[in-house]
């Protein structure tokens, strides 16, 4: 089970600005372990973010996004009270989404 | 073209501090990196993740450490961390943060503390122990280290660790001192403070534990101490061991007035 | 059980230095040197090919220069000399008379951080650490500043042809430094890596080509 | 190893969720596949239908000249272009280079960071992809360093 999100979205002007961060080990499948196995490769493919419900982007995703993933967007007509939300997905096909509220 | 260059790199940067001009290009690029990144510290995870492990019920006898006594009374929380290690009379023993917290989840959630100081990092209850004391040290964030020197004990453990900060080892010759007892080195691009005096606000002992970029985890004092003798070419320390806290209580001692940071970002 | 015992007597033996020494004179005694003995002994365990003798079987220099910092004295001039000159005995010169090797297999050592920590295996060549103390060629600028740059080694000192007479101090130093740092310098924060056995006779030769070989970046 | 196609069939109660609000749409999987296993700048590129990327003022590119670790060096992609669909992070000497693509709409700024692996010194890419199919870029050298005692 993947641990929660930390996500701060704060409004300015017509704006909110949101700052993520998802825990995730984020394994490109180039690693070798201590006895020379390749760990296979895990990371999160698509993520995306909603205002109050309604799709405002979708990214896609490599191997090459860092561990413990950050990342900031901005969102337009945002205001404060307003309900953000991020879903990522992974290789293994676990989801996982949070929830913050505007400030 | 220099000038126009750093202006260009503030200007994309944000607003980050301008003290690069007075350094090399080098240095210039590493601090801008560093000034990139501290929005946005995993370690916040890991902290997130403490406070839930500290207000869970857990543990054979399903307590949770919120009855936890980190030195200022069952339950405080705030500013326990600046003033670790010291001496606590119920264990009769100067403990560090970690410590300290097995011994909490020993006594009140009934856990096998031993066992828990042999499990290999980022297994079991040990990754329970790191999250705890990130959460725990990131509640005194901003606050000046003070780590207390009232009980003998605490004095005596000072003057310990400062030998064995002082002492030379291994294949190489190398003492904590070799690296960390100059102002203004450096070890690669990374500089190294100097642990024998107050190391600033950032480095040092009011740093740890801190999210490490180069292991993608966070790491509390016992592991960047841990990790240290290794590169030292040292023996390993025992997890918890008299020795690692003389060590803590010397650098602490030592960093006193510094604010801490911890949990941090470092390389 | 063993561990229980243990603990007891460990706070017996802390209890009583405290009461030994009331107040805590600052620059200790030997209650505080032994107690600091006794908690690295008890306070650490044999890793892989780190042993325990690297803490237990040190030799004189490291004792001195132990005790020096400590006390936060420098060694007193004798000391220090006969320290030097011990090591200067250690020192094993080229057993061919061959001083240099090849200056690239020697940035490749410099550049190395490896070998003798726990996690290493036995008899995998260990590297040289240099550049994390020392600047040495232009090119690499991860370098760090606990030693002196060695950026233009041999062309600051006139090495233009390593092998002549002219040379052969600078050379002879240079090679010596390499091999045991402690005898010109005793308490020196270089690690003494030919008497040490951390580099090998050949691996030393392509350090000294690098800092001394004209066509080294290091003397462009 | 699995395919992100055959990753997403067997998480299909998953995918049928985020199917249902229309949130990783079937359509664009094959295009995504091929873009992420691309080597290089250009064939990520093409692998969503655009033209041969051109360089511009208009697409920005934030990211440190030297970074401390290649674990993690933050980069962040932003373009004053009309009518941009979609801006992508690229590394050029990565194994495969496109680390992340942004799809941009009306609700959202053009405007994005994240942090990226890299694994030695490389020139990175931002990329803007317009509605008509055409791509522009901007790209900087970051140094990737060797940290620490490198043991």
């Amino acid at each position: 089970m993947a641990d929660p999100m930390r996500i701060r979205a704060q409004a300015s002007g017509d704006k909110a600005v949101v700052r993520v961060l998802m825990s995730h080990e984020m394994e490109t499948g180039q690693r070798k372990d201590a006895s020379g196995k390749v760990i296979p490769a895990w990371y999160i493919t698509d993520v995306t973010a909603s205002l109050n419900g309604k799709v405002v982007l979708t990214a896609e995703w490599g191997p090459s996004v860092s561990k413990n993933p950050f990342l900031q967007f901005t969102i337009k007509g945002a205001k404060a009270g307003d309900k953000v939300s991020i879903t990522w997905k992974d290789t293994k096909g676990d989801t996982r989404t949070d929830e913050a509220t505007v400030s | 073209m220099r000038v126009i260059h750093l202006l260009a790199g503030l200007a994309l940067a944000g607003a980050v501090a301008g003290a690069w001009a007075q350094k090399n290009p080098a240095e210039a690029g590493i601090e801008e990196y560093r000034a990139m990144l501290a929005d946005g510290n995993p370690a916040e995870l890991t902290e997130a993740k403490g406070e839930d492990l500290w207000k869970q019920k857990r543990g054979p006898k399903n307590a949770s450490l919120e009855t936890c006594d980190l030195g200022k009374g069952p339950g405080v929380v705030k500013g326990a961390f600046v003033e670790l290690p010291r001496y606590f009379p119920d264990t009769g023993k100067v403990q560090d943060l970690e410590t300290r917290l097995i011994t909490c989840m020993e006594r009140i959630q009934g856990f096998n503390g031993a066992e828990i100081m042999k499990t290999p990092w980022g297994k079991g209850e040990k990754v329970t122990v790191d999250a705890l004391a990130t959460y725990v040290a990131g509640q005194s964030r901003g606050m000046a280290i003070k780590v207390p020197q009232d009980q003998p004990m605490e004095r005596e453990y000072y003057e310990v660790g400062k030998r064995i900060f002082f002492t030379r080892g291994g294949t190489h010759d190398f003492a904590c001192a070799t690296c960390h007892g100059q102002d203004g080195k450096r070890i690669r691009m990374q500089d190294l403070p100097n642990l024998t005096k107050n190391p600033g606000d950032n480095a040092g002992f009011p740093a740890w534990p801190a999210y490490r970029v180069s292991t993608g985890d966070v790491w509390t004092m016992q592991h960047r101490l841990n990790d240290c003798f290794r590169q030292q070419r040292f023996p390993e320390p025992n997890y918890g061991s008299d020795a690692l806290t003389a060590l803590s209580v010397y650098l602490g001692v030592n960093a006193n007035g510094a604010k801490s940071t911890a949990p941090a970002l470092k390389r | 059980m063993k561990k229980t015992a243990w603990i007891v007597s460990s706070a017996a033996v802390v209890a009583a230095a405290v009461a030994g020494c009331a107040g805590l004179p600052a620059g200790g005694g030997g209650n505080l040197d032994a107690e600091a003995q006794h908690m690295l002994l008890t306070g650490f365990h044999a890793h892989g090919i780190a042993k325990m003798d690297r803490i237990t079987d040190v030799d004189d220099t490291v004792k001195a220069c132990n005790a020096a910092d400590i006390a936060g004295k420098p060694l007193d001039e004798a000391t220090a000399k006969r320290i030097e000159a011990e090591n200067l005995k250690t020192i094993k010169w080229p057993s061919d008379g061959k001083y240099l090797g090849d200056w690239k297999e020697g940035e490749k050592i410099a550049q190395s951080g490896r070998g003798q920590t726990w996690s290493d295996k036995a008899g995998e060549p260990a590297g040289g650490n240099c550049y994390n103390c020392h600047q040495i060629t232009k090119q690499e600028i991860s370098f760090g500043t606990i030693g002196p740059s060695l950026y233009n080694y041999g062309k600051l000192r006139g090495v233009t042809d390593p092998n002549s007479a002219a040379a052969k101090p600078i050379v002879e130093y240079t090679w010596g430094k390499i091999w045991n740092a402690k005898a010109y310098n005793a308490c020196s924060n270089m690690p003494r890596s030919g008497h040490m056995g951390n580099l090998t006779e050949g691996q030393i030769r392509d350090i000294m080509a690098l800092l001394l070989d004209p066509h080294s970046p290091v003397n462009q | 190893m699995q395919n992100r196609r055959e990753t997403l069939k067997q998480s299909l109660a998953v995918a049928g969720l985020l199917g249902a609000t229309g949130l990783f749409p079937q359509y664009a999987l094959a295009a995504n596949k091929a873009a992420f296993d691309a080597k290089s700048i250009a064939d990520a590129v093409k692998a969503y239908g655009a033209s041969a990327p051109v360089e511009s003022k208009d697409v920005t590119l934030t990211a440190p000249d030297i970074a401390e670790n290649g674990a993690v060096v933050p980069l962040a992609v932003s373009s004053a272009l009309p009518g941009v669909k979609s801006l992508l992070m690229l590394v050029e000497k990565n194994p495969s280079a496109l680390s992340a693509k942004f799809d941009v709409n009306d609700s959202v700024e053009p405007s994005f960071a994240t942090r990226v692996k890299m694994g030695q010194t490389s020139d990175v890419y931002a990329v803007a992809i317009t509605a008509d199919g055409k791509a522009y870029y901007a790209k900087k050298e970051v140094k990737v360093t060797l940290g620490g005692c490198g043991g």
